[in-house]
């Protein structure tokens, strides 16, 4: 069917995708910013670290700043549920086997849940 | 101008009057922004200039003691008004060099509304980020300039452009050419599109060479069109503030300063508002006796102005 | 071209200009404006400022404004022209000064007597920097001074063992330390922030009473052109003389530059870029003679204020200790409230030495402090001494004939005050 | 004009040059806003190393940058509006003749020399008189009429053919019709070359924004700019994402309404 004149126009054609990638683009940002921040913490050999605590920082202007720790549960998973920043960094710590180094996480929109995907390996420094 | 018959009907009817009346409110607004934003102002400056005033203190009457402080005591005003006619002197090869282009890009060429668009695209831009820009492409360690002559080998040390006494003008005038070259290539293109070509169908017909043709039909059916050109030349050099706002500040030492950058520090830096305003003046007279000159040098009549039906 | 017409029609309209200058805005009795200067990342903590300094003044706002740099003082002084000045300005350096000259800024000298144990809290010191004409206008908001940062591992590399004691062991220093890309001594220049080279040669830019020049003198001469020919030579950085902010820190952050001549926070900068910095590499210390200038930022209050009790009230919320604390914190700074900076000092002992260390240097030898006459006209004065001594460093004019022709500018600039 | 191959390979060659030159800073500041190398580390790197787009996701937050955006875009509105309302009555009058035409162009002349930055306080007292500081209306006021665009207006109004007009005013238009409906459509080259004058200059104002706001949620993108600038002025790429996301809407504009802006300087600024 053919469109009428005025909906070819490019005055019109380009301010109607504008609008439509800006509307879908919203949506898929109210549907996946909870906050939620997950990973696992393996050792130097790769076995899981139950108990490790795990520090997230937060990003102002210039410096990082701490906000939350946790810690991890017995398979070495680790979640945050309450992160409304969009640059981070995760440490993971554990008296023994020291501290892994800090592992900085850039995300798309503030509050973007996240999955880490390779573990924080904690290298007994 | 065609001739006006007397009658006798009451003034309010006439047909004149109401013409006037009409004009008169076509004017307003333009005129009203122009009286408040520009006459009112400048005149503002003008009794300023004649007064020692500072925002808290009563103004006093100072006679041309700030005029004669600019042209005997102020070396920063010679040195701001030798670098705002380096920028003036800099227009014509900014003019010749769009003219170059538009002749490239008049001509059949197939991509040619291309090339125009990218040579253009430069001038919309806001000259705050073109600063930014060119700020960075001088840069001494990661610009892309001397990173070129580097690997070139035509310079050993890279060049502080931005911060060395004698390139540091230079540095910024190709900045605010390149941003501005777009501009006079348009106005020069569509100077060019509107000669009309049985001419250069004859001159050819009669064995004219090329570069004749150019001379004697080109150049000058285009006088408007560089006229124009040299005025907006002339505003820009005297206004464009942002470009060495952001690139030098008017460094290094009084290098790059404009008379524009000049009142601005006057009158702000140093809270001399009296100063900056006899600056003002200064300046609205030079630039009006430089258009003055722009206009007598195209050939008398106002160029792009008065050729009306009249 | 103008005819008969055109003139008398301006003539009428000049009436009307001068008829315009002073309206006024009513501003609602419970307002205040609070002006900072370019600190705009702490918002979070400011905002926190205002919410509890508001919470218990039912009835009081506080607008607060923060302005970059260069354009504080073209906004400040629109708003002054226009009869709305902000109640509370942040200023830095000399510019405090220039507006209490200029009569902008309100006397505090009796606020201070009236709540003496908040004056004393203060380092005497620098609250004088805030003293034009023996009356008091501002209190310190946060405070700088001049110090040497110095790279250890280009000192180790030129076989020398520890600080310049002098200004010749500067330049043999640097000397020293030269070569082909690298340079051995760099300084900031922007607010007299070199002045220190000269002070502690005994050359100082005006006499006590701050009415005549002082440094037209045959010393001053031979010390600008050591640093001249250092220059010259390649021992001292160009970029001194060029730079303001970016381009010298970004220098010495390369990792090539021997000394770096600059106050505090350009640590926190060089720091940010060079990735060699570390304690062991690089040591803070005063210069030769422990001269240093301030270049602090102040918080005074505008004498056109219409609140000024109220103004004066938050003056005092903000520099009370819990709240400058936060601030001070976040930044690493130093106060000037002696009891906090004291606490402050003794956490960053632990969780950072050197910045411990480097902070403790900008409260001592306060009473050797440079390069902040009392003027109310000193970005004029500044601007009629500083290119000259440019030019000289830059090998365009030599010392003698640069020095008198700056001598000439800043009598003029002295008499016209 | 026969037109040798030669000539075409040099032609091409030529502003192929001249395209590289113009575009280089494009690219390099492109280049600069997707990495976050070190950008005083030498040599630069021509290509782009790990490039990410994260540096325009932290400008986006750091600096309100949307609601800079709309208030540059209500600005740009309101001046542009402004503009063609304003600048069409003004080059109508002038069409006319009337006994003061030639020292009101001479006026009009004159306000074109008057350098901006020389008369902010007089305009800041003038816009704090009536009443409109720190409102859109205020920020957009001195903007709304250029004198450039009056007499390319003036021209392309004197183009349409006079017995056009003297046709319509027999049929009983009122003046104000006339304008609308035959000189406007006539002229609408010269309505989008002003469009995009008035838009490049509003857009891109930076100091009379600075003067006349108060609250910082009323700045411009300008302002942010400068802002960003003194603020994090070693950033690696951030800046410079800032000042790509800057430059975009203005290229965008240009590139949409390219064709009727070059055409509407063609029937205006020369022929008048």
């Amino acid at each position: 069917m053919m469109l009428p004149a005025w909906i070819r126009n490019r005055w019109v054609i380009v301010p109607a995708i504008l609008a439509i990638s800006i509307v879908l683009w919203n949506s898929y940002v109210t549907a996946h910013n909870g906050g939620l921040v997950e990973g696992s913490v393996i050792d130097a050999a790769g076995r899981p670290v139950p108990g490790a605590t795990v520090t997230l920082f937060e990003r102002s202007f210039v410096a990082y700043t701490s906000k939350d720790t946790t810690k991890a549960d017995d398979a070495g998973l680790f979640r945050f549920t309450n992160n409304q920043n969009h640059a981070l960094q995760l440490e993971a710590a554990s008296p023994i086997l020291g501290k892994s180094d800090r592992h900085s996480i850039r995300l798309w929109f503030r509050a973007q849940n996240f999955r880490l995907v390779e573990p924080l390996r904690l290298a007994g420094r | 101008m065609n001739t006006r018959t007397r009658s006798f009907t009451p003034w309010y009817q006439r047909k004149r009057t109401r013409d006037i009346a009409l004009v008169a409110c076509f004017l307003l607004p333009s005129l009203a922004i122009f009286f408040l934003y520009r006459i009112l102002p400048l005149l503002w400056n003008l009794v300023l200039s004649f007064e020692y005033w500072s925002p808290l203190k009563p103004a006093k009457f100072a006679g041309l003691d700030q005029y004669r402080e600019i042209f005997l005591e102020d070396d920063v005003f010679w040195q701001s008004l030798t670098n705002s006619l380096a920028f003036v002197a800099a227009a014509p090869f900014a003019i010749a060099l769009a003219l170059g282009i538009a002749l490239l890009v008049n001509s059949d060429l197939k991509g040619a509304s291309v090339y125009r668009a990218i040579v253009f695209i430069s001038y919309p831009l806001m000259s705050v980020a073109v600063g930014i820009i060119w700020k960075w492409l001088y840069d001494e360690r990661g610009g892309i300039i001397n990173y070129a002559l580097r690997s070139a080998g035509l310079v050993t040390k890279p060049i502080p452009f931005l911060q060395s006494f004698d390139y540091a003008l230079p540095s910024v005038i190709v900045a605010e050419v390149w941003q501005v070259i777009g501009f006079y290539m348009i106005i020069l293109l569509t100077g060019l599109q509107s000669v009309p070509p049985h001419l250069y169908e004859a001159a050819s017909v009669d064995g004219v060479p090329r570069w004749a043709q150019f001379w004697r039909i080109t150049l000058p059916l285009l006088r408007s069109s560089l006229f124009l050109c040299a005025v907006i030349g002339i505003l820009n050099s005297f206004t464009s503030f942002d470009l060495i706002y952001v690139m030098t500040g008017g460094g290094p030492g009084h290098a790059t300063e404009l008379l524009v950058t000049h009142i601005y520090k006057t009158g702000f830096g140093q809270t001399r508002f009296d100063y900056a305003a006899a600056l003002t003046v200064v300046q609205f007279i030079l630039l009006l006796a430089l258009t003055w000159l722009a206009n007598r040098a195209a050939g008398g009549n106002a160029g792009a102005h008065d050729t009306g039906r009249a | 071209m103008m005819d008969r017409r055109k003139i008398l029609k301006s003539g009428a309209v000049v009436a009307a200009a001068a008829a315009l200058p002073m309206p006024a805005i009513a501003q609602s009795p419970k307002k205040i404006t609070f002006l900072t200067w370019n600190i705009i990342d702490t918002a979070d903590i400011i905002n926190g400022w205002i919410a509890r300094f508001t919470k218990d003044r039912p009835g009081v706002e506080v607008e607060w404004q923060d302005k970059k740099g260069p354009e504080l003082p073209t906004f400040y002084q629109t708003q002054l022209a226009a009869g709305t000045p902000p109640d509370i300005i942040n200023t830095q350096g000399a510019l405090g000064l220039e507006y209490a000259g200029q009569g902008a800024l309100l006397d505090i000298t009796s606020r201070l007597k009236a709540d003496a144990g908040y004056g004393n809290g203060f380092n005497q010191n620098y609250l004088g920097n805030w003293v034009y004409e023996g009356a008091n206008y501002m209190v310190p908001f946060y405070l700088t001074k001049t110090v040497l940062f110095w790279n250890k591992t280009m000192f180790q590399k030129a076989g020398l063992s520890g600080p310049p004691q002098s200004f010749d062991d500067i330049i043999a220093y640097a000397e020293k330390m030269k070569s082909a890309d690298s340079t051995g001594f760099l300084t900031l220049n922007f607010d007299w922030l070199y002045w220190p080279l000269y002070a502690m040669n005994g050359v100082d830019l005006l006499s006590t009473d701050l009415k005549t020049t002082a440094f037209n003198t045959p010393k001053a001469i031979e010390v600008t052109e050591r640093l001249a020919k250092a220059t010259e030579s390649g021992a001292i950085n160009k970029i001194s003389w060029t730079g303001r902010w970016v381009e010298p820190n970004g220098a010495f952050a390369a990792g090539n530059v021997g000394m770096l001549h600059a106050h505090a926070p350009a640590y926190f900068y060089v720091k940010g870029q060079g990735k060699w910095v570390t304690p062991e590499t690089l040591g803070a210390t005063h210069v030769p003679g422990s001269f240093a200038t301030p270049n602090s930022h102040g918080l005074g209050i505008s004498k056109g204020s219409k609140n000024p009790d109220l103004a004066w009230d938050f003056l005092k919320f903000i520099t009370n200790e819990a709240q400058i604390g936060e601030f001070a914190r976040l930044r690493k700074l130093v106060t000037g409230n002696t009891a906090f900076d004291t606490k402050h000092f003794a956490e960053l002992d632990k969780s950072d030495p050197f910045v411990a260390a480097l902070l403790r240097t900008q409260l001592e030898h306060t009473d050797k402090m440079v390069g902040n006459w009392r003027l109310g006209n000193d970005s004029r004065v500044k601007e009629a001494f500083w290119p000259e001594l440019q030019n000289v460093m830059l090998g365009r004019k030599d010392a003698k004939t640069a020095l008198a022709d700056a001598d000439k500018k800043v009598q003029r600039e002295l008499k016209r005050a | 004009m026969r037109t040798k191959p030669l000539s075409i390979v040099l032609r091409h060659g030529a502003l192929v040059i001249v395209c590289f030159i113009m575009l280089v800073p494009f690219y390099w500041v492109i280049k600069t806003s997707i990495t976050n190398e070190n950008i005083y580390a030498y040599p630069p790197r021509l290509l782009p190393e790990a490039p990410h787009l994260f540096n325009y996701v932290d400008v986006w937050y750091f600096i309100p940058f949307a609601r800079y955006l709309l208030n540059s875009v209500i600005v740009s509105a309101i001046a542009v509006a402004g503009n063609v309302v304003f600048n069409a009555m003004a080059a109508y009058a002038l069409t006319k003749h009337f006994v003061g035409k030639q020292s009101v162009m001479l006026l009009f002349l004159s306000c074109m020399l008057v350098p901006f930055q020389a008369t902010i306080i007089p305009a800041y007292l003038i816009t704090a008189k009536l009443g409109l500081l720190n409102t859109y209306l205020g920020l957009a006021l001195p903007l709304m009429s250029t004198i450039v665009c009056i007499f390319i207006y003036k021209a392309a109004f004197e183009a349409v053919p006079q017995s056009l007009i003297d046709a319509a005013r027999v049929d009983g238009l009122k003046e104000r019709q006339v304008i609308l409906r035959i000189l406007m459509p006539l002229s609408k080259p010269a309505v989008a070359t002003n469009v995009i004058l008035a838009f490049i200059w509003s857009w891109n104002a930076f100091l009379w924004p600075l003067i006349i706001t108060r609250e910082p949620i009323m700045q411009t993108l300008p302002l942010g700019l400068a802002r960003f600038l003194s603020y994090l002025e070693d950033t690696t790429g951030a800046l410079y994402a800032f000042a790509v996301m800057v430059l975009a809407p203005s290229i965008f504009v240009f590139l949409m309404a390219q064709k009727e802006f070059i055409r509407g300087l063609t029937s205006g600024a020369t022929k008048g």
